[in-house]
């Protein structure tokens, strides 16, 4: 049974069927929008069960040829990195569309047809294995972004939409230019299309140093603007205000990790030589991301705005992490990943929560909220406990194997960012202190009985992140077990061709 | 034997001047009527060096004298063309000269 | 009495006058079409220079052109020029406002444009050339063969251009019929 | 002689088509449906006859006219392009009072002029099918004959193609003398073994002037604006396709087939062409608030892309005329679908077509406003749409190329990011707005609904399973 396209395209076809499906009537449209993500959830599931069963690299391989001519193939396959976050996206996918059930009131069919075609996207990109096959995922994502954020988002929505799409656009299709050049290489050396847009048939082959350095920095730029680094990340803040809350829980849960898991899966293993010339100015990037966005999200006065920028800062872990090129590092960058995907996402889904309320995201009106919402509150500081890095929840563990795997390569580098996890301490509390604790602000209070504690749906949303943030906090080898074999596949490919 | 006539060169250097003249008519000039009468010479510049070339160049022998008889076929046809657009426009705007023509700036 | 090949003194060809007669007609009369104020001595020198460079093509050995010159270009398309002149003359156009304000850069493109064909043409070696001047080569047999010949398929498709054209033509310039219809911008 | 006759048929059929699409007009009353109708069936059995000689290429007349796959493929594109006008543009004529059989025989006569510029192995024949492609073009853009916008453009666009015949008819002359033979392969052949001359230079400029007011590359492109502004919407999609396509083929007969062994001469002055026209294209239409000015444009920076190809193919990369091809079938449908989209909304004269108009079109016609979605991100080039793959194939072609080429190749992706704003502009507009007061009128007529799916199908197949006519390309240019 073909799982992985059954996995990818399941949402696609939910979709589909959506469409037909009468717009006077949305809570048909909404659940079966869940159960469509459900399903798709579920089939993960059982490809994460059935992946131990199975040999190779890459599991559940499936290639088809698709534009023979030039040797483009429809090649998928899974491996420990990929299936971790394939099902993070799919968890996150039923949560985002759980999430909507209530915000979304407005062309509703719309919404989770895009949301779903989204889905879609992103399970492709993370299962593709042909270059080609990877670019076209890659920009579907964009499209129903663009729309969740352009139709569904704040007053701003427009701005922030077309600056999400040219930001990402520039990268991407300067990646297209070194896929195509990439390619063409293939074919001028061995005198065939046969596997010129195969990652596992190019991984190694690539020898021409021009190519390495502008294939490498082509790629980069993408993946760089996508995860996003320093000093391409001022499109995030913006769509993250902007956008509606599953949308920014799906852009920090999911759509960030696009960019680190590019870097890990094409960009350094299909170009060595140029990440090692880059490796200097990456990690420098990267540090300067995780103070800066530490730095900003302190004077940030909207609680979502200071998440968006704390992501930024979080984010550079994962990058300086991958650019260590060592295991402890590379380990910390994927469980970062997939940390601030259950982290992250949380903390959006809460402040959405807060806005359902208050419609106000304004640090300085709150105050006290505590007082009237304990379990809101209580949730919101798990949450923010967990972004700090708080020992035994599962943000520590990746910072930490990150900040380490950074000692090895240069200790000023990972000195300089041990002080931006206290900083990160500082700010996340002082904001929590001005939010939750105290007397009743006056504008919580003439809220009054609106001012509403968490729902049982909405605890439903969180308490699969909240749970997996403890069991990954307590016992982080169950990840880093399963990964550990594409961490090494990956060192070796990063390192085999350097020393030519 | 002829110093001038019987060389290829001087017909086709008044070709060029022909050519030129045309086309600065066709630069200069405001009055649609004024454009394509310049196009005309541009025109009949072309045939005089197809017809030269003909007459000179053994390998193109009698062909350019075809050439030339298809050139001013083609040329009728886009001077019809040109003429009727011409009186169209004039029925609408009552004038001539191209460079009023510019609503679509405005 | 047989005229001399070489007139004396100028040390010229006869047809060598003739060309360079007509030829000054011809620039004379081009610039006639260009600079002339009134546009209907535009139209008159146009129809000027046509009919020379009907004789230089006669003197190229190509009197069918010639003939097709006179009868298609001066004969109909002047006609047909002058014609719309008529039709399109208004008191709303002065005739003073003939040039364009780029009249300056147009002349000196001209100019230029003139220099480098002269000196183009002139400094190109064209290979072996003959001035074919046996009635084999310039009576109508070879014309025809080469019309019937290899440009056979270009001689038919100028028929169904002609036709084309005569329709479009046609459409464009007819009245329209009944009442005016309404604002049609866009 | 009867395989002569055979060779010919498709050109025959359209021709013939032409004259009785003016008969049926004549004989009945019914102004609107009779001339379509005949027209359409002149369509399908030229279709026909182009599928049944399909693969195997064969010449008539002399050699001056050769068939094959590389004709098919025009014909077939050229006869959807006309066959997708034919469909949308009747109910926008009519409720203007302008008649369709016109209309009809002049594409149809267009459309022969295609074939034969596709047919065509010398320079006369070339330049003849040339100016019976372009000819019925001015006529399009005047066809609303009382509307002065209309005239106008018409006006410029006939003075300024006429203007770029002469001085193409001039090259193509000199070109013709100095290689002493109007055969395109023997010109390729003397140009090879030949030396440059001043003569071949100022005939390479005159050809390369004349065939970029043809294609309206930056900076002969300012009369296309005005000329597809003026023209009714639907003729406008027709203008903005049917004669550049056309133009490209002529591009590839010059300078990829005759001219080739000049390339290192003209791939210079192409690039810096190129890379003018695409940006300055889109930077322009990035201003334009009104929606066909702005596609047409946009139409100017497509023409920089497929120059892309061209360059590519003059570096000697078979490739790039394969990229030129696809992309032309590919802008064909993509182009055709937003000008159809245009024409939909404007159901009744006077209707504008500023971005305005089309605010929150997405709630009062979502299917519409998808259709134009898809369109819109085709020309943008997102997957998996036919503009993007289409944009590839040149960008593979020209990186395959080297030197120059891949230079062009990022300037026009990063030229493709520019595009995106506007189109993504649009969609701003159709779904992200609230409706305009008062809403727009769509047309929804069987025929233009036909047409829209059509071009639906063809830009969402052209990017989904690319593959048939990556091998019709590659077919058509194996002979």
């Amino acid at each position: 049974m073909p799982i992985l396209s059954l996995i990818i395209f399941a949402p696609l076809l939910g979709a589909l069927g959506i469409a037909f499906l009468p717009s006077s009537r949305p809570s048909l449209v909404r659940f079966a929008a869940l159960g469509i993500s459900l399903i798709t959830f579920a089939l993960s599931l059982g490809m994460l069960l059935g992946i131990r069963g199975q040999s190779g690299e890459f599991a559940f391989s499936e290639q088809l040829s698709w534009i023979p001519s030039f040797g483009i193939t429809y090649h998928l396959g899974v491996d420990g990195l990929s299936s971790a976050l394939v099902v993070l996206t799919t968890l996150l996918s039923w949560i985002c569309i759980l999430a909507s059930f209530g915000p979304i009131q407005t062309r509703v069919k719309e919404y989770f047809i895009s949301f779903l075609i989204l889905e879609t996207g992103m399970l492709g990109v993370f299962l593709s294995l042909d270059l080609f096959l990877f670019y076209i995922f890659w920009e579907i994502v964009l499209v129903p972004m663009y729309l969740i954020i352009g139709i569904w988002g704040g007053a701003d929505r427009i701005y922030a939409t077309i600056k999400f799409v040219l930001y990402t656009l520039v990268g991407s299709l300067l990646m297209l230019v070194a896929i195509l050049a990439t390619a063409f290489s293939h074919q001028a050396a061995t005198g065939s299309w046969t596997g010129a847009f195969d990652l596992l048939a190019l991984r190694g082959t690539i020898t021409d140093p021009t190519l390495q350095i502008l294939g490498f920095a082509a790629f980069a730029l993408a993946f760089a603007i996508k995860v996003p680094m320093f000093p391409f990340h001022t499109w995030l803040p913006d769509a993250h205000v902007q956008a509606p809350t599953a949308g920014s829980v799906i852009l920090a849960g999911v759509l960030l990790k696009l960019g680190g898991y590019g870097f890990i899966r094409f960009a350094i293993p299909l170009f060595p030589d140029g990440a090692h010339l880059f490796a200097p100015l990456m990690i420098a990037l990267s540090v300067i991301a995780i103070i800066y966005g530490a730095l900003v999200a302190i004077v940030q006065t909207d609680l979502k705005k200071l998440i968006a920028y704390s992501s930024v800062s979080h984010m550079g872990f994962v990058t300086l992490g991958i650019f260590t090129f060592n295991q402890q590092g590379v380990d910390g960058a994927i469980l970062q990943m997939l940390n601030h995907g259950l982290i992250t996402s949380g903390l959006f889904l809460l402040v959405g929560i807060g806005y359902e309320r208050t419609h106000d995201r304004e640090i300085a009106k709150m105050g006290g909220w505590a007082v009237r919402t304990p379990v809101y509150a209580a949730l919101f500081g798990f949450f923010l406990f967990a972004s700090v890095g708080l020992p035994g929840l599962s943000g520590f563990a990746g910072e930490f194997l990150v900040l380490l795997g950074a000692f090895i390569a240069n200790p000023m580098v990972a000195g300089a960012s041990t002080l931006v996890m206290i900083l990160a301490a500082v700010y996340l509390l002082y904001m929590y202190q001005r939010v939750f604790t105290g007397p009743l602000s006056p504008f919580l209070k003439g809220l009054g009985a609106k001012l509403t504690d968490v729902t049982p749906t909405e605890i439903l949303t969180l308490a699969p992140l909240a749970t997996l943030i403890v069991i990954f906090g307590v016992m982080p080898t169950l990840l880093t077990s399963s990964f550990a074999k594409s961490v090494e596949t990956f060192l070796m490919s990063a390192i085999s061709t350097v020393g030519q | 034997m002829s110093q001038i006539a019987g060389h290829l060169e001087p017909y086709l250097v008044l070709a060029g001047m022909l050519f030129a003249i045309g086309s600065f008519g066709f630069l200069a000039r405001r009055n649609a009527i004024s454009m394509l009468m310049s196009i005309e010479l541009m025109l009949n510049a072309v045939n005089l060096a197809a017809l030269a070339l003909g007459a000179f160049i053994p390998s193109l022998a009698g062909q350019g004298a075809a050439f030339a008889l298809l050139i001013i076929a083609v040329a009728a046809a886009e001077a019809t063309v040109g003429l009727a657009i011409v009186i169209a426009i004039f029925r609408n705007r009552k004038t001539p000269l191209v460079d009023e023509y510019d609503t679509m700036r405005q | 009495m047989p005229l001399p090949d070489v007139i004396p003194f100028i040390g010229l060809g006869w047809s060598d006058v003739l060309f360079l007669l007509l030829g000054g007609v011809v620039l004379a009369a081009a610039f006639g079409v260009v600079f002339g104020r009134d546009i209907i001595k535009s139209g008159l020198f146009l129809i000027l220079t046509l009919g020379a460079l009907a004789g230089i093509y006669v003197m190229l050995g190509a009197a069918i052109v010639a003939g097709a010159q006179v009868l298609v270009y001066i004969g109909a398309i002047s006609v047909l020029i002058l014609f719309a002149i008529m039709l399109t003359q208004s008191k709303v156009a002065p005739l003073k406002l003939a040039f364009q304000t780029q009249v300056a850069p147009a002349a000196l493109a001209a100019v230029l444009l003139a220099l480098l064909f002269g000196l183009a043409f002139g400094s190109t070696d064209w290979g072996s050339t003959v001035f074919t001047d046996t009635p084999a080569a310039t009576g109508t047999a070879p014309v025809a063969a080469a019309l019937f010949g290899p440009y056979l398929l270009a001689f038919e498709i100028a028929s169904v251009l002609i036709l084309a054209a005569v329709i479009g033509g046609l459409y464009l310039a007819m009245e329209p019929k009944g009442d005016e219809v309404g604002e049609e911008l866009l | 002689m009867s395989n002569e006759l055979l060779t010919l048929a498709p050109l025959i059929t359209v021709i013939v088509g032409a004259i009785a699409v003016l008969i049926s007009d004549m004989v009945t009353p019914n102004r609107n449906h009779a001339p379509v109708a005949v027209a359409l069936a002149a369509l399908g059995a030229t279709a026909a006859l182009l599928i049944s000689q399909g693969g195997s290429s064969a010449s008539a007349l002399g050699g001056s006219y050769v068939a094959g796959p590389f004709v098919a493929y025009l014909g077939l594109l050229g006869i959807s392009i006309v066959a997708i006008t034919l469909l949308i543009a009747p109910a926008y004529l009519a409720a203007r009072n302008y008649p369709t059989a016109e209309l009809a025989a002049i594409l149809l006569f267009a459309l022969a002029g295609a074939i034969i510029l596709g047919a065509a192995t010398d320079l006369v024949t070339l330049f003849v099918g040339l100016e019976l492609m372009v000819i019925p073009g001015y006529v399009l853009a005047g066809y609303a004959k009382r509307d002065p916008l209309s005239t106008e453009g018409a006006v410029k666009y006939f003075l300024l193609g006429s203007f770029s015949s002469a001085i193409l008819l001039f090259g193509i002359v000199v070109l013709w003398g100095a290689a002493g033979t109007a055969s395109l392969n023997g010109i390729a052949t003397a140009l090879a073994s030949g030396n440059a001359s001043a003569g071949l230079a100022v005939a390479l400029a005159l050809i390369t002037t004349g065939s970029a007011f043809k294609i309206a590359a930056v900076p002969f492109h300012y009369w296309t604006p005005d000329a597809y502004q003026g023209s009714p919407t639907p003729i406008t999609g027709y203008l903005s396709v049917g004669p550049k396509v056309g133009a490209f083929v002529l591009l590839i007969k010059l300078f990829v087939i005759a001219l080739a062994p000049l390339a290192a001469l003209w791939i210079p002055v192409m690039v810096v062409l190129a890379a003018a026209t695409m940006t300055l294209g889109n930077l322009v239409a990035l201003t334009q608030s009104n929606v066909k000015r702005m596609l047409a444009y946009s139409s100017i920076a497509h023409t920089g892309y497929l120059m892309v190809g061209i360059v590519a193919a003059g570096a000697g990369e078979a490739a790039g005329v394969a990229g030129v091809l696809f992309y032309a079938a590919a802008y064909a449908f993509m182009n055709l679908g937003a000008f159809a989209f245009l024409t939909a909304l404007q159901d009744r004269p006077g209707a504008t077509t500023q971005l305005s108009d089309l605010a929150g079109l997405g709630r009062k016609h979502p299917r519409m406003a998808i259709l134009a979605a898809i369109f819109l991100l085709s020309l943008t080039g997102i997957p998996p749409t036919a503009g993007f793959f289409a944009k590839t194939y040149v960008i593979l072609a020209a990186v395959q190329a080297g030197g120059p080429a891949t230079i062009l190749a990022v300037i026009a992706v990063l030229n493709a990011a520019i595009a995106a704003f506007y189109y993504l502009r649009v969609i701003v507009y159709l779904f992200m707005r609230d409706p305009a007061e008062p809403a727009v009128q769509v047309a929804e007529g069987p025929m233009l609904r036909a047409g829209l799916l059509i071009a639906a199908i063809g830009t969402v197949a052209l990017g989904l399973a690319p593959t048939p006519i990556i091998e019709a390309v590659i077919q058509a240019l194996a002979t």
